[in-house]
């Protein structure tokens, strides 16, 4: 197993805030790597810098051997890393095919002048890309949603148009941000099972940010742990469990896992 | 104290999110409102609290009483006046605003004597939103935006509190936190509680009555320990098979669905 | 229910739309435009080759603003740029109209790159107000560059000819106006339907989760510009050969404010709305116009002094009334019909 | 005496009319999210009222002011009865159409009510020349440019220490969640059109002493869009700076440069001012967090 | 026979700005031209046919100018054209003029544009800017302006102020002025503050002034706030009462150069006329532009009456071309239109308005500049 991300030293400040502090941790190629801790303890920020939506203040974040600390944030896609939001990022206004359809972005290439006149090849790759939502859309179980305009959808089955969306990249490293959240146990369990088949199947990397400590203790092949932005602790989920600094921060004494 | 009666929605004059629902909320009650995506549990809500119209919605039948006045067509402000309050799904905070000036309008319909009071108490419950008060809040993470929402809405001074998914994005600790505040309030002060959640384990622990919800029907209800014990609720709602939990590594299927209709 | 057609190959999952009827209808409406000139009288086809022209702004404008959300208050200064370059390629350099339509395009998709620039940072109205003072400026650099653009004495637009016919006038104009308006239209749904058009949208309803999806805003956004650009070029290119004078008072802000109107009446980001708002909006003063001469006088001094401003609020009467019914716009009251049928005799 | 001085002096009152004008922008901005494209329109039927008044009844400024500025106040809120509040709930791009509509109902209206001829319209105030110093002002002129200072004090203590203030804010920012507080968004919305409504008074009837009363006094509200924007649009004392550093910069463009650039100067200066901050000097920046 | 012509009724079209802030011209340009047909109706009419005038607005936009004509001509099949709005308007008209060989006065915008190159059947009734301001200043200068006087110049930024300049140049090289400024606003400018601080400057004492209604009067007014001692010389629109009104408080007697009488026996008599033919309402918006479309309608109906039973637009323009001492009872010189410019009226006469007595007193008669 390679190691495909790897940030060292990440920092991110937001005025007085120190949001992300000195955060080092890798991830193994087709791992499912979890990342808990308190709220506001710095999980989504952390995601946004690997997905450069924002730009560390220091550090570097290595990627299947590359820098991409300062890559634009479109540019990820295109090298396999794609993610969903915690506070739901869909196209309001569109339907469920075409959310999926602009996951498949970065595959699709025709210029504008073929794109206007839909010939030769916009036409072609634009019949392969709906083939390929349709099997995204069986998978996801939301055949009788698929001409939905998703603004209109439960928060629920917005979740899986984003997960979808993400998928349709293709991606290697899949990021999820309390992908679960709003969902009920059967969900979850759905959601499990599918996340261990991306890594099983695809030898997807899965790296999730999850305060569901159902899943994560069950599926998760490693933890790192946050607080106050700083790495607390990270091992094992059995491990983690175990740590009292985990358990003083996070689980609580009543948690059972 | 409050009563649906075979309530009907339509969105969009086409889409009927809710097809039939009756339940009731006893006066110092808490009721769980349980269902999977897409339900219909939100738009229950919504419709109680009059803001249906926001997203072109309507009830086109059945009635909403609350104390022995229908709510259908009351207009939102009256509705809070009575001390209905809403924890809206997803936040919902004014973004724009700081963490106390969002708690602020919380109370906009109480007294400014009030309002202090309520923001020590808030401040009290969620030392972390004490700590971000001067933030600007649509910079707050996730959690702690759950938090102010649920603040401003005790800042309302409810008497029945509508909880949309309180526990989503919250950590375990809070999420306790926040249900022991409820059931102290609940205890203490008589709050009625109307829940919906997705955490089944916790909201049927907090509730003495449920109900299961498909599809924009009641398909299942009943109190709390009941329904607990019940097969399907079990293995659906809290991952036991077979009364006993089992390891989602281990769920072999995910394609086995079951649905009380259709 | 009827929920859809069933689709048995995928061409049909891209097909602009799979229902015979929206085609039996499409190939009725292009035989009536075809024969439109045998039809009506020449008023009636100036009336249309202006509406023509109108659709092609407002469909333009949608691109940019319906799907992209880069609202722009700076079409007429694109328009104006359009017009000028075709009219001074065209009476300046006797070039051919067939190269001076085209350039008419192209020349308003280069400013449109610089005007597009400050879209990269700017959102909603503050990029709003910034097209509009470029349109202000373009117009000022115009009225300036007296060597170039003869300034305020304007420019009679004339010699364009195409296959022998002079495309200024008539049904020539009419035919010329119709290729364009439809080749529009074609390419609008076009690109809205591959990753262009679907790039342009979800940069519009969340940017930062279109970048995560491999999209790159700077480009996209200038594209948006580029193309909505050249084809609002085209659109002012048109109204040069039809009006046959240009001069920089025929381009007032009146013309960006009617050219958004006309995509929110018509139902933001939908070309069919576009081309229903373009349509609405150009024939409404006509049919009040009609309407007043009904219901009055012209000999009475009410008419002479009254009616002509009562047609204007009476304009803006209709614009209030039918948004207060109709916010959707057009386009929203076609999605309801349809809804109506697929779902009869159910209720829902 | 200084011709610096007197461009700066003028550009002033130029700035202060802008600044008033685009309050009432702002405040409208605020509390709907919604530019009103009628503003400038509500500016100049304001002044038509209040020179109907004044000739009426033989009023000098002050009772003229507190005639018709509250008159223009009732005014504001028939409007947002009758135009805005039935538009409530709905996307924000048709309720600006509606502003669109207003516009073109009200330019037509005033003519018909009141002609097309421009009129000398005082305001009751009187045309002795009144000299600061060595720099000569008419008293309207002077007016204009306290007009502003009370009118933002006024609007600032109300936005500081009022609920209304902060409910403004997030009726703006969360309609849906507003009205789950209690908040009547109706009443908010009508709130901002009244003050918005009585500041336009003030503005139009002093623009109209200064300047003339003609209807095409509306064109002052799109001239006073680059103060909104130069200031940030949801901010009233960002508009009223926006407006004075317009009227400076016109001012003393048209007075160095010249060759028109008074009007195209103000586009220039808003295109590079948001090029560096791209929500204005003061407003505030959209909250953009995933 | 023509489009336009039956056997009991002429159609005489008319676009013009019957909307919006410029529609107080448009309105008084209309009743000349219903004053001048309803006086021939009423006399029996052109060779037994009554004219009807139909009127269209175009808002002072030029696209819709072309569209209102386009209308007349298509729809309501006028015979001719009396009523042609502002420059870039009667422009925008012109190739549809052409095309329908139209026989066109033009009396609202004589700008040269209009007749440079000449079209065959347009033919222009009025004076250029450049005359006007030409005969101001010549009059300024030749008996009022002390010998040092210093000239300055504000005008829009087009066609007309343009026009204006030409005529300004032309003083100032004729008569050796001294001119240190010539400033340029924009259209729709109100304020002027900065341009009349730059007059001050530069020690203006005599202003060529190009702003229009209340432009000009917000010139004025803050000329009078910095105590500038000005001989004012106005564009003619600043000879209609409403702008009197307006340009009043600032206490200067300007002066206006215009091709048609602004007081005098000839403009009381019209007033009578007028008030057999058109309401109250109507009166009120009689103005020089008036008097313009006044003539130019007179003129068309003479042309039509010597053509005879036998109209046609050829015939028109043809009988135009050869009117000549076409009185206009004092309206204006008479017209003359056998030049191969085909444009008449182009002498001006100055006038002062005299505040006290709110009138505007003839300083000479009509006089070719
Ligand atoms: N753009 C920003 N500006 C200012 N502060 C920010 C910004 N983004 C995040 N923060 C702050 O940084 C801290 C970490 O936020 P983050 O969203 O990363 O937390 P989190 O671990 O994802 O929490 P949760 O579990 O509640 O989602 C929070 O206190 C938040 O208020
Ligand atoms: N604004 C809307 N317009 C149209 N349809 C809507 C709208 N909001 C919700 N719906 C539809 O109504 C149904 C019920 O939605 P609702 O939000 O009430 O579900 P929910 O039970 O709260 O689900 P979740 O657990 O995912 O939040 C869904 O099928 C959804 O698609
Ligand atoms: C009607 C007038 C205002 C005409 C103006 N002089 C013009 O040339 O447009
Ligand atoms: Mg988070
Ligand atoms: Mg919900």
């Amino acid at each position: 197993m390679s190691r495909i991300l790897e940030l060292e030293g990440v920092s991110k400040r937001f005025g007085g805030l120190t949001a992300v502090n000195e955060v080092s941790l890798s991830v193994e190629e087709g791992q499912i790597y979890s990342l808990i801790g308190p709220n506001g303890a710095g999980k989504t920020t952390l995601f946004n810098l690997i997905s450069a939506v924002l730009a560390p203040t220091s550090g570097r974040i290595v990627f299947d051997g590359r820098d991409i600390t300062r890559m634009p944030t479109h540019a990820l896609a295109r090298l396999g890393i794609a993610r969903t939001f915690q506070n739901l990022a869909v196209f309001k206004h569109e339907t469920v095919v075409n959310n999926l359809l602009v996951g498949l972005h970065t595959h699709l290439g025709a210029d504008p002048i073929s794109a206007a006149f839909f010939w030769g090849r916009a036409r072609r790759e634009e019949l392969k890309a709906r083939e390929r939502v349709e099997e995204i859309i069986d998978f996801l179980e939301i055949e009788d949603l698929r001409d939905h305009v998703v603004g209109t959808l439960s928060y629920g089955q917005q979740k899986r148009v984003e997960l979808g969306r993400a998928l349709a990249i293709g991606p290697r490293l899949l990021l999820l941000d309390e992908m679960v959240s709003g969902m009920n146990q059967e969900e979850r369990e759905d959601i499990a099972r599918f996340i261990l088949d991306l890594k099983e199947e695809l030898g997807m990397t899965v790296f999730m940010v999850e305060h569901d400590m159902g899943i994560v203790m069950d599926i998760s092949d490693h933890v790192c742990v946050v607080n106050h932005g700083r790495k607390i602790a990270d091992g094992t989920p059995a491990e983690v469990a175990a740590d009292p600094a985990v358990i003083e921060a996070y689980l609580g004494t009543k948690q059972a896992a | 104290m409050l009563t649906l009666t075979n309530l009907q929605v339509l969105y969009d004059r086409s889409i009927q999110a809710v097809r039939d629902v009756s339940l009731t909320v006893p006066k110092g009650k808490v009721v769980a409102l349980l269902g999977s995506n897409g339900a219909g549990k939100s738009t229950i809500l919504k419709a109680i609290s009059g803001v249906l119209g926001q997203e072109d919605g309507e009830v086109i039948g059945g009635d909403i009483r609350f104390e022995g006045d229908s709510l259908v067509h009351a207009a939102p402000r009256a509705i809070i006046e009575r001390g209905l309050l809403q924890v809206p799904e997803g936040r919902a905070l004014f973004a724009t605003l700081t963490v106390e000036e969002n708690l602020i309008m919380g109370g906009y319909t109480r007294s400014p004597a009030e309002t202090r009071e309520g923001l020590e108490r808030v401040y009290a419950m969620f030392p972390r939103v004490k700590e971000r008060r001067k933030q600007i809040s649509g910079y707050l993470s996730g959690g702690e935006q759950q938090m102010v929402a649920i603040g401003r809405a005790l800042m309302g001074r409810p008497r029945l509190l509508m909880l949309d998914e309180p526990s989503l994005g919250l950590a375990p600790q809070i999420v306790e936190t926040i249900f022991e505040t409820v059931l102290a309030l609940n205890r203490d002060t008589g709050l009625t509680v109307l829940l919906v959640e997705q955490n089944a384990q916790v909201a049927l622990k907090a509730a003495s009555y449920g109900y299961i919800i498909e599809n924009g029907r009641i398909v299942l209800d009943g109190p709390a320990d009941k329904l607990a014990a019940n097969d399907d609720v079990q293995e659906f709602y809290l991952g036991f098979a077979a009364g006993e939990r089992k390891s989602m590594r281990d769920v072999k299927h995910y394609k086995r669905r079951k649905r009380w209709l259709s | 229910m009827r929920t859809g057609h069933l689709k048995t190959s995928p061409g049909q999952l891209v097909a602009l739309s799979d229902s015979p009827a929206v085609w039996a209808w499409v190939g009725a409406l292009a035989v009536g435009l075809i024969l439109l000139p045998y039809l009506v009288g020449n008023y009636m086809l100036t009336l249309v080759v202006s509406a023509m022209a109108a659709v092609i702004g407002a469909v333009a404008l949608n691109m940019l603003t319906g799907q992209t959300g880069l609202i722009s208050l700076g079409q007429s200064g694109f328009l104006a740029v359009g017009a000028y370059a075709n009219a001074i390629l065209l009476s300046d350099y006797g070039l051919p109209v067939w190269l001076t339509l085209p350039a008419a395009g192209l020349t308003a998709t280069g400013i449109s790159l610089i005007v597009g620039v400050p879209s990269l940072r700017l959102k909603g109205l503050y990029l709003a107000i910034t097209t509009l003072a470029f349109s202000f400026i373009i117009s000022h650099i115009i009225l300036y560059s007296e060597g170039l653009t003869h300034g305020p004495n304007g420019i009679f637009v004339k010699g364009a000819r195409l296959f022998g016919y002079d495309v200024q006038r008539g049904w020539p104009l009419y035919y010329l106006a119709l290729a364009l308006t439809a080749g529009t239209i074609l390419a609008a749904l076009n690109l809205t339907r591959t990753r262009i058009g679907r790039a342009w949208i979800a940069i519009r309803d969340h940017d930062i989760a279109a970048r995560a999806m491999g999209i790159d805003l700077v480009r996209y956004k200038l594209l948006a510009f580029a193309v909505s650009s050249f084809f609002v070029g085209i659109a002012g290119a048109l109204m040069s050969l039809q009006l046959r004078f240009v001069n920089v008072d025929v381009f007032g802000l009146i013309l960006s404010i009617e050219a958004l109107a006309m995509i929110i009446l018509g139902g933001m980001g939908s070309v069919a709305g576009a081309v229903l708002g373009a349509i609405f909006l150009s024939f409404l003063p006509e049919v009040l116009r009609i309407g007043f001469s009904l219901v009055t006088d012209p000999n009475s001094t009410f008419y002479t002094n009254y009616v002509y401003e009562i047609r204007g609020i009476a304009y803006g009467l209709v614009i209030v009334v039918f948004l207060r019914f109709k916010p959707d716009g057009l386009v929203g009251m076609w999605r309801d019909a349809k809804k109506y049928w697929s779902n009869w005799p159910l209720a829902y | 005496m200084d011709f610096l001085v007197l461009l700066i002096a003028t550009g002033l009152v130029a700035g202060a009319t802008y600044g008033l004008i685009a309050i009432g922008f702002a405040l409208i901005y605020k509390a709907t999210g919604v530019v009103n494209f009628a503003q400038g329109e509500l500016v100049m039927l304001t002044a038509y009222i209040g020179y109907s008044l004044a000739g009426a009844f033989g009023l000098t400024f002050i009772p003229l002011l507190l005639v018709a500025v509250p008159i223009s106040m009732a005014v504001g809120l028939v409007l947002e009865r009758i135009f805005i509040r039935p538009m409530l709930g709905e996307p924000p791009f048709a309720i600006v159409m509606v502003t669109v509509g207003l516009a073109v109902i009200l330019r037509g209206l005033i003519i018909v009510v009141w002609g097309s001829q421009p009129a000398n319209f005082d305001a009751g105030i009187p045309t002795t020349v009144i000299r600061l110093g060595n720099v000569p002002f008419y008293p309207a002129q002077l007016i204009m440019i306290a007009a502003l200072g009370l009118v933002v004090l006024a609007m600032w203590a109300f936005m500081r220490f009022s609920r209304y203030g902060i409910a403004m804010r997030a009726v703006a920012a969360n309609e849906t969640a507003a009205l789950l507080t209690g908040v009547s968004v109706s009443r908010i919305h009508a709130l901002a059109w009244v003050l918005s409504s009585g500041i336009a008074a003030i503005a139009g009837m002093l623009f109209a002493a200064n300047f003339k009363l003609a209807p095409d006094l509306w064109f002052q509200g799109l001239k006073s869009f680059p103060a909104v924007i130069l200031g940030g649009m949801d901010s009233i004392v960002g508009a009223a700076v926006g407006g004075i550093a317009i009227g400076l910069i016109e001012s003393l463009s048209q007075g160095y440069i010249g060759e028109g650039m008074r009007e195209i100067a103000g586009f220039i200066v808003i295109i590079l001012v948001l090029m560096v901050r791209p929500y204005g000097l003061f407003g505030s920046r959209d909250i953009e967090r995933v | 026979a023509d489009p336009g012509v039956t056997d009991t009724t002429i159609k005489i079209g008319d676009v013009n700005i019957m909307t919006g802030p410029a529609a107080f011209v448009g309105r008084g340009f209309s009743v000349g031209s219903k004053v001048a047909a309803e006086e021939v109706n009423a006399a029996g009419g052109v060779n037994g046919r009554k004219i009807v005038v139909i009127t269209e607005d175009d808002g002072y936009v030029p696209a819709r100018s072309f569209q209102a004509l386009t209308k007349l001509l298509e729809v309501d099949q006028i015979f001719a054209l009396n009523g042609t709005s502002g420059t870039a308007n009667v422009l925008a008209m012109m190739p549809l003029i052409t095309e329908h060989k139209l026989p066109t006065v033009v009396s609202q915008a004589p700008a040269p544009v209009v007749y440079t190159p000449v079209r065959p059947t347009v033919f222009t009734f009025g004076a250029t800017y450049e005359n006007a301001f030409y005969a101001q200043l010549k009059y300024i200068h030749e008996k009022m302006a002390k010998p040092d006087a210093v000239y300055g110049l504000v005008r829009q930024d087009d066609d007309f102020g343009k026009d204006i300049e030409a005529g300004f140049d032309r003083a100032v090289k004729d008569f050796n002025l001294k001119a240190p400024v010539r400033i340029r606003f924009k259209k729709g400018t109100t304020n002027f503050s900065a341009e009349v601080a730059q007059m001050k400057q530069a020690g203006v004492t005599v202003l060529a002034n190009g702003g229009i209604f209340a432009g000009a009067a917000n010139i004025l007014s803050e000329a009078r706030k910095l105590d500038m001692p000005l001989i004012p010389a106005e564009v003619w629109s600043e000879g209609i009462p409403a702008s009197a009104a307006l340009l009043a408080p600032a206490g200067y007697d300007y002066l206006v150069g215009d091709y048609v009488s602004l007081n005098g026996p000839a403009n009381e008599k019209f007033r009578e006329l007028a008030k057999k033919y058109v309401s109250e309402d109507e009166l009120k918006n009689i103005s020089r532009y008036t008097y313009a479309s006044y003539i130019g309608m007179k003129a068309l109906i003479e042309a039509m009456r010597q053509c005879g039973k036998d109209l046609t637009r050829a015939c028109t323009v043809e009988k135009l071309r050869g009117l000549k001492g076409l009185d206009t009872g004092g309206l204006s010189a008479p017209v003359d239109f056998t030049n191969d410019k085909q444009l008449s009226g182009t002498a001006v006469g100055v006038y002062q308005y005299d505040i006290k007595s709110a009138t505007f007193k003839p300083l000479t008669g009509f006089v070719q500049y």
